[in-house]
């Protein structure tokens, strides 16, 4: 037993997963991958969409059971095998999944402390107790969040930090970030990455994935890169270099992140909004957004800048009609009135929303479905459906986007959530919108596949469409942007255009210095 | 008997003084409230007060769940003004109820469902036909006009007291006058046309040497004519109930007879029995009255009673 | 043999399949019981019994699928068939107009059930309830519980006669299940209800009119549930105020059976035709078994649960 | 004045408010239409008659809470009064033995409806239509449709009984209601059937064991509906075959009404109570009303739905 003991405090690896091998009908998720994460190191996962890092995590936190994939799994040197990811948890894995899941009716604090309000065994919630644990717990993190309100009422990026909060709360040995930072801004994700640390020298072990490279020079101390499920690189924090990432990640070369801009902006006005004014849900009057007027002009891409909460998602959805607003909206110089997203989108424009899991994709339908949706007239005849046509434009974005599925007919359910992401945006696309709300269009992409994306932009801004990009990757704003807007608690705070914007000014700007 | 029906409902005996009393009103109570057998008891409840100087008012549930319907007559009772009150129930579930409002002196009388003396604390006497009259009075009826021979398949609307009596005294009378005559176990009808027509066709694809049939509910009327049609077999069909729809079935030969409980009679007798307990008289536990079997020459007079009826349902 | 086994197989991955495996069993079993069971009159029984839940079943199907439900259906149906013959006989209506009338009822009833719960938002559940007591409530008020007899003698002749040994309100049902069925698989207006009901958010993204769709769906159930109870009206040959009693139960489940999903956005018509088949062939053989009618009770319960089962069951083969 | 503008705002923001207004405004008109309504014995009246289909809708409050269903709730209460009054007439078992046999057979049902939709996936609303059939069948089994009856005396004084002008089934029935409120309130054990009916997959990921909770919520239901019943038989003395028929709309209606998602995670006892209650004085009060039996069907189905509208309102109106 000693010896034993010994043994596995003589591992220097935390954590060792042993030549894992993942099925799926149809697909070999993972084959023969070995990874093993030294004590208190951040080691980063990353790799194209549906490379298989979100199903290797899955298996460290026993979604998928033991026997139920090949391959061993230790911990400290000892095997483990677990059954659910309650095992997990017993074992000391915090794991916070790269889709939402909280538990909308109940109280921020209940969420984080779900299933265990008041200590193992305890019969009776105190709640004042709960409110104060999960308020120190919240303060103690850097996480600013009422821990009494429901999490009915949080937008998605206060979704993602109660989910972090949950994963805290249990104080791990290993934490599993699976692209927890996608919908954070740069400054949430540096207060996360803080904690991260601050753990790591109390002797945490983190794996972290992302597709924001520039995350890993920030804080990755080792990097494995997956490729078609199998490992095809691992760099240690010395070796860091992004061209040989990307290049192990994609399998080519990319010779820059951004592509430039090679095409003028037209001329004439593609969408003016007047005074846009979104009253607060929930609260009488208090206004979320008050007041916001601009204009994009057709072919240009503006940029909305802003924190979390800074009303950003509300001005896009006020636009698309999906929540109650005051103001005016005009369309290629003609005042249109939009009261739902049919008029919106009858009007020329189109939303690419922000949580594709809420309200992005038909997740039981194939892939076919999904694209074809937002213009079901042009695969139609008579009101018929003609599938020919339908599977055609399937197959033509599947293409066009790169989107790794084992055929049309998938439903999309089973895609790798940068997959999702993608269909997400040909569905938007196939409507063939003048006007193009982009609600963080790259939220889980990969690098490669962000740079096909950005390419669409551009092509998009070619052919003359207007586009309005609301996205938390700071660089990838500026790199793309011709103009910006910056709100700052629902007001326009400055407004620049390309040639006078700079990451101080935006900060700046948003924070309401 | 029928005639004599008919005739109550014209000026009567009116020597009756009004009850000393200042309460005036006799109760109805009686759940399923909108069906039509029972509106027809109503209104001859009615008749009945008013032929005997009372107010009349109906208390009961659309639906056949005692409970809301004791609930509803609880509180009709609360209102403190009822004079006496007539139960349509067979049920010993109503007992408590009876044996409660009993006790607050109020004259209780139970129409139509037959019940040993005492069975009902409270209570001061029943009027009713005699179920297993009827019973054996069909299987007499029936065997005679099947000619001794054969299967005769016996459905329920559903099973309680009183169907299940005139089922099992139906089986034992026919078994016991034509022995070779089989019996059907009895069937649910329910009470969904089409799935009882389509239970009914079942039965008689199962057991092809039916021929005849007895429901022990006013909708067999339907549902076997409904069954001979589909099937085309011709069966003798004895069904319960006078409506038109089944007079008229009987009239025009779907069916072979209809068997009249006297509904009219026991529910205006009520009225009739409560008055005179009002005024002191006693009266005996059982008040019996005969159900007639009602085949095509019979049904005329019949069709005066409906007519009476639906005028006073049109009023 | 093989050959055999694949094809089984190949059967055995049809979405219906699920359903049919029982359906096909149970006549099976019921057949080798007692032989007249698949004999005509027994078919045709069991086929015209199905014709009057059936067409409800029909537009439920699509309300279910579009997200919806509708609880008032048997009353509405009660309610329609009422008013329908009320005005032939009461009023004096002519026959056309009196039908026209009740299916308007029908309509009418189904687009308040839609306002109520897709427009105000009442969950459907209670809007439904409600309305199942409104119709219900204005059924005997308007006859007072009273059967309205005679009804036309056109619609007596209609209600009987036996086109191809069946019945019109079968036929009527039969075509209505082709078309529905067509009309969700290949039709714009399907595809729109299967994405309403898979997720609204999406769909009203998409530009898809969800609230219209939604209230169609209700309405189209209204509808069919009005000429369900007309039909039934024109067989019995009576307007019973009783017509509908319990379909709610009967129809929901025949959906479910047939594959639906009670959260929307799952199924189709020819699942639930299957789903209708099997109650009523369950229904009829358990009667042609000579079971007792009590155990019939039970057994229609348990096989309902074990169909539901082996569906379950077919799914889950499918995925690995 | 102000004042009390203020404090009618602030009850406004209470949760239950949405279904107290309705029901406080029906109450009032009721009163002022018949002053008797709310004398003594009417309200006894409405309590007493609360109390059996009440205790099924507080197991059915946990239950829809934790994500589940149960339709057969009445022909459960059915089933286990007659089983318990059959053992103990015609097998001559001892009254706590047949009374602990009647609640074990709910117990049971309540078992094999969630093994059935929570272990195999059946969904719960076939799997417990499924039981409503087999429960009623075997309940005519037992006692053929006849009632049986005496039942022993003891049960008959307990029935009768009038503690504090009430009964012991209301008595029991009110601490139940309080008791099962704290516990889903309070307890770890509420949390986690709100944390289950919330989204099963983050409470299994948190460790809850949900497949247990919500077996248990099922069985809980099962037990309380064969109490429901037992105590029925006593009071009415007779142990009815038809007990409970019927009894799973209203008892679904009233929780929804009380505010319990059909979805699940949502919802109070103290809501489903206030439910139960506006239910209850409707029917009672429109029949004190003198309203036409057919006029308060109508009305018992407008009624339900404004309510439900009025506490949609009230979550809509904006907090200032
Ligand atoms: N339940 C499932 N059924 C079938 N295939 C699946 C399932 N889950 C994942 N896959 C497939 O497994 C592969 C790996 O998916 P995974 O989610 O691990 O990718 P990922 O690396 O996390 O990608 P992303 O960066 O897009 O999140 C993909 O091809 C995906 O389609
Ligand atoms: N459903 C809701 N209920 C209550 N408040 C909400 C709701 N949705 C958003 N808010 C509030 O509205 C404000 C603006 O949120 P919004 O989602 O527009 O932010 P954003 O700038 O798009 O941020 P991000 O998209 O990065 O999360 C925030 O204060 C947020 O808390
Ligand atoms: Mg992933
Ligand atoms: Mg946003």
């Amino acid at each position: 037993m000693t010896t034993r003991l010994q043994d596995a405090a003589a591992t220097p690896f935390a954590l060792e997963m042993l030549g894992i091998t993942k099925r799926f009908p149809g697909v070999l998720a993972l084959s023969d991958v070995t990874i093993q994460v030294r004590r208190r190191q951040v080691h980063a996962l990353v790799g194209e969409n549906g490379a298989g890092k979100s199903t290797l995590m899955k298996i460290l936190d026993g979604v998928y059971a033991a026997g139920t994939f090949q391959g061993s799994i230790r911990l400290d040197g000892r095997p483990i095998a677990m059954r659910s990811p309650a095992d997990a948890k017993t074992l000391g894995i915090g794991y916070v999944p790269q889709e939402i899941t909280v538990l909308d009716n109940l109280t921020v604090a209940e969420n984080v402390f779900v299933g265990a309000w008041n200590g193992r065994g305890a019969r009776f919630v105190r709640f004042p107790r709960l409110f104060d644990r999960a308020a120190a717990l919240l303060e103690r993190n850097g996480i600013q969040l009422d821990p009494r309100r429901a999490v009915a009422t949080l937008n998605a990026s206060q979704r993602q930090l109660v989910m972090i909060a949950r994963a805290l709360a249990d104080d791990p040995v290993v934490l599993i970030l699976d692209e927890a930072t996608a919908c954070l801004t740069r400054d949430e994700s540096r207060t996360l990455f803080r904690i991260v640390e601050r753990l790591r020298d109390r002797g945490m072990t983190t794996v972290l994935i992302t597709h924001k490279l520039a995350e890993l020079f920030e804080i990755a101390d080792r990097a494995t890169v997956l490729r078609d499920g199998t490992v095809a690189a691992e760099f240690d924090r010395s070796a860091f270099d992004e061209r040989r990432i990307v290049a192990a990640m994609i399998g080519r070369t990319l010779d820059a992140f951004y592509p430039t801009r090679d095409s003028r902006i037209g001329d004439g006005e593609a969408i003016r909004v007047e005074r846009i004014t979104v009253p607060h849900p929930h609260v009488a009057r208090r206004n979320v957004v008050e007041d916001v007027s601009f204009s994009v002009w057709r072919g240009e891409i503006l940029g909305l800048g802003g924190l979390v909460g800074s009303g950003r998602s509300e001005v896009v959805n006020a636009i698309y009609g999906r929540i109650p607003s005051r103001g005016s909206v005009w369309v290629d110089g003609r005042k249109v009135v939009i009261r739902n997203s049919f008029d919106a989108k009858r009007h020329g424009i189109g939303l690419l929303t922000e949580d594709r899991k809420r309200d992005g994709l038909l997740l039981d339908k194939s892939i076919r479905e999904n694209v074809s949706l937002h213009d079901l007239r042009r695969i139609s005849r008579f009101g018929i459906i003609d599938r020919a046509r339908e599977l055609d434009a399937a197959r033509a974005f599947v293409r066009k986007l790169s989107i790794r599925a084992p055929h049309v007919e998938t439903p999309v359910s089973t895609l790798s959530g940068g997959n999702q992401q993608k269909v997400v945006l040909s569905k938007t696309l196939f409507a063939g919108p003048r006007v193009l709300l982009l609600d963080e269009p790259t939220k889980g992409v990969d690098v490669g596949a962000k740079y096909e994306i950005y390419r669409l932009m551009m092509d998009l801004a070619r052919e003359g469409i207007a586009q309005i990009l609301i996205t938390s990757d700071l660089p990838e704003l500026l790199a793309l942007c011709d103009r910006f807007l910056v709100l700052a608690r629902g007001r326009v705070a400055d407004t620049f255009t390309k040639s006078e914007a700079s990451d101080a000014r935006l900060m700046l700007a948003a924070t309401g210095g | 008997f029928l005639l004599m029906a008919v005739a109550a409902c014209g000026p009567r005996s009116t020597g009756t003084s009004n009850p000393a009393t200042t309460k005036k009103k006799f109760y109805w109570v009686q759940g399923l409230k909108g069906h039509p057998v029972h509106q027809l008891t109503q209104i001859a409840f009615l008749e009945g007060c008013r032929e005997f100087g009372y107010d009349g008012e109906i208390i009961g549930a659309d639906n056949d769940d005692l409970s809301s319907t004791i609930a509803l007559a609880e509180q009709a009772l609360a209102k403190g003004d009822a004079a006496g009150m007539a139960v349509w129930t067979g049920n010993p579930g109503w007992n408590p109820f009876i044996e409660k409002a009993a006790r607050t002196g109020l004259p209780i009388v139970l129409p139509h469902f037959p019940s040993p003396e005492g069975s009902v604390p409270g209570a001061s006497g029943i009027i009713s036909c005699d179920p297993a009259a009827y019973a054996a009075e069909a299987a007499k009826e029936i065997g005679k006009a099947i000619g001794g021979k054969g299967a005769v398949a016996v459905t329920q609307g559903s099973f309680n007291s009183t169907e299940n009596l005139v089922a099992v005294t139906f089986a034992k009378t026919l078994g016991d006058l034509y022995p070779d005559v089989k019996v059907l176990e009895p069937q649910e009808e329910t009470f969904d046309a089409p799935k009882a027509i389509a239970r009914a066709v079942s039965i008689l694809q199962a057991n092809p040497d039916v021929v005849a049939a007895l429901s022990t509910t006013g909708n067999g009327a339907t549902t076997w004519s409904g069954a001979q049609r589909e099937t085309g077999k011709s069966l003798v069909v004895v069904s319960m109930d006078y409506t038109r729809v089944n007079l008229d079935l009987v009239k025009d030969g779907s069916i072979h007879a209809v068997i009249a409980q006297p509904l009219w009679e026991e529910s205006f007798g009520a009225a009739e029995l409560l008055d005179r307990i009002v005024r002191g008289e006693s009266i005996p536990w059982w008040t019996k009255l005969t159900a007639p079997f009602l085949t095509r020459e019979k049904t005329g007079p019949y069709y005066a009673l409906i007519d009476k009826v639906e005028a006073a349902i049109a009023r | 043999m093989r050959k055999f086994v694949e094809s089984i197989r190949r059967l055995w991955a049809i979405p219906e399949a699920g359903i049919l495996a029982p359906l096909v069993v149970c006549a099976v079993v019921f057949q080798s019981i007692n032989p007249t069971f698949l004999g005509e009159s027994s078919v045709s029984a069991i086929l015209r019994a199905m014709a009057f839940v059936g067409m409800i079943a029909v537009g439920q199907t699509w309300l279910m699928i579009s997200g919806g439900i509708d609880l008032s259906v048997g009353s509405v149906a009660g309610l329609c068939a009422i008013t329908a013959s009320w005005l032939m006989k009461a009023q004096g209506w002519p026959v056309p107009a009196g039908i026209a009338a009740g299916l308007a009822v029908g309509a009418a009833a189904g687009l308040i059930n839609g306002v109520l719960s897709v427009r105000i938002g009442i969950p459907a559940f209670i809007a439904t309830l409600g309305m199942l007591y409104v119709a219900r409530g204005l059924n005997y008020l308007l006859c007072k519980g009273y059967p309205i007899y005679p009804i036309p003698d056109a619609l007596k002749e209609f209600g009987r006669a036996e086109p191809l040994g069946l019945s019109w309100a079968f036929l009527l049902f039969a075509a209505l299940v082709v078309l529905a069925d067509l009309c969700l698989r290949r039709t714009v207006y399907g595809r729109m209800v299967y994405a309403t009901g898979g997720n609204v958010e999406v769909a009203a993204i998409a530009g898809i009119p969800t609230t219209r769709v939604r209230i169609a769906c209700y309405v189209f159930t209204g509808a069919l549930a009005a000429a369900a109870g007309i039909l039934l009206m024109c067989q019995l040959n009576v307007g019973q105020p009783e017509i509908g009693t319990g379909w709610e139960l009967d129809v929901i489940a025949s959906v479910v059976i047939g594959g639906v999903s009670l959260f929307g956005g799952v199924g189709t018509v020819v699942g639930t035709f299957l789903g209708l088949l099997l109650m009523q062939v369950v229904r009829s053989g358990l009667v042609v078994a000579g079971v007792n009618t009590h155990w019939q009770t039970v057994a229609v319960g348990v096989i309902m649960v074990v169909a539901v089962g082996v569906d379950l069951l077919r799914r889950r083969t499918k995925i690995s």
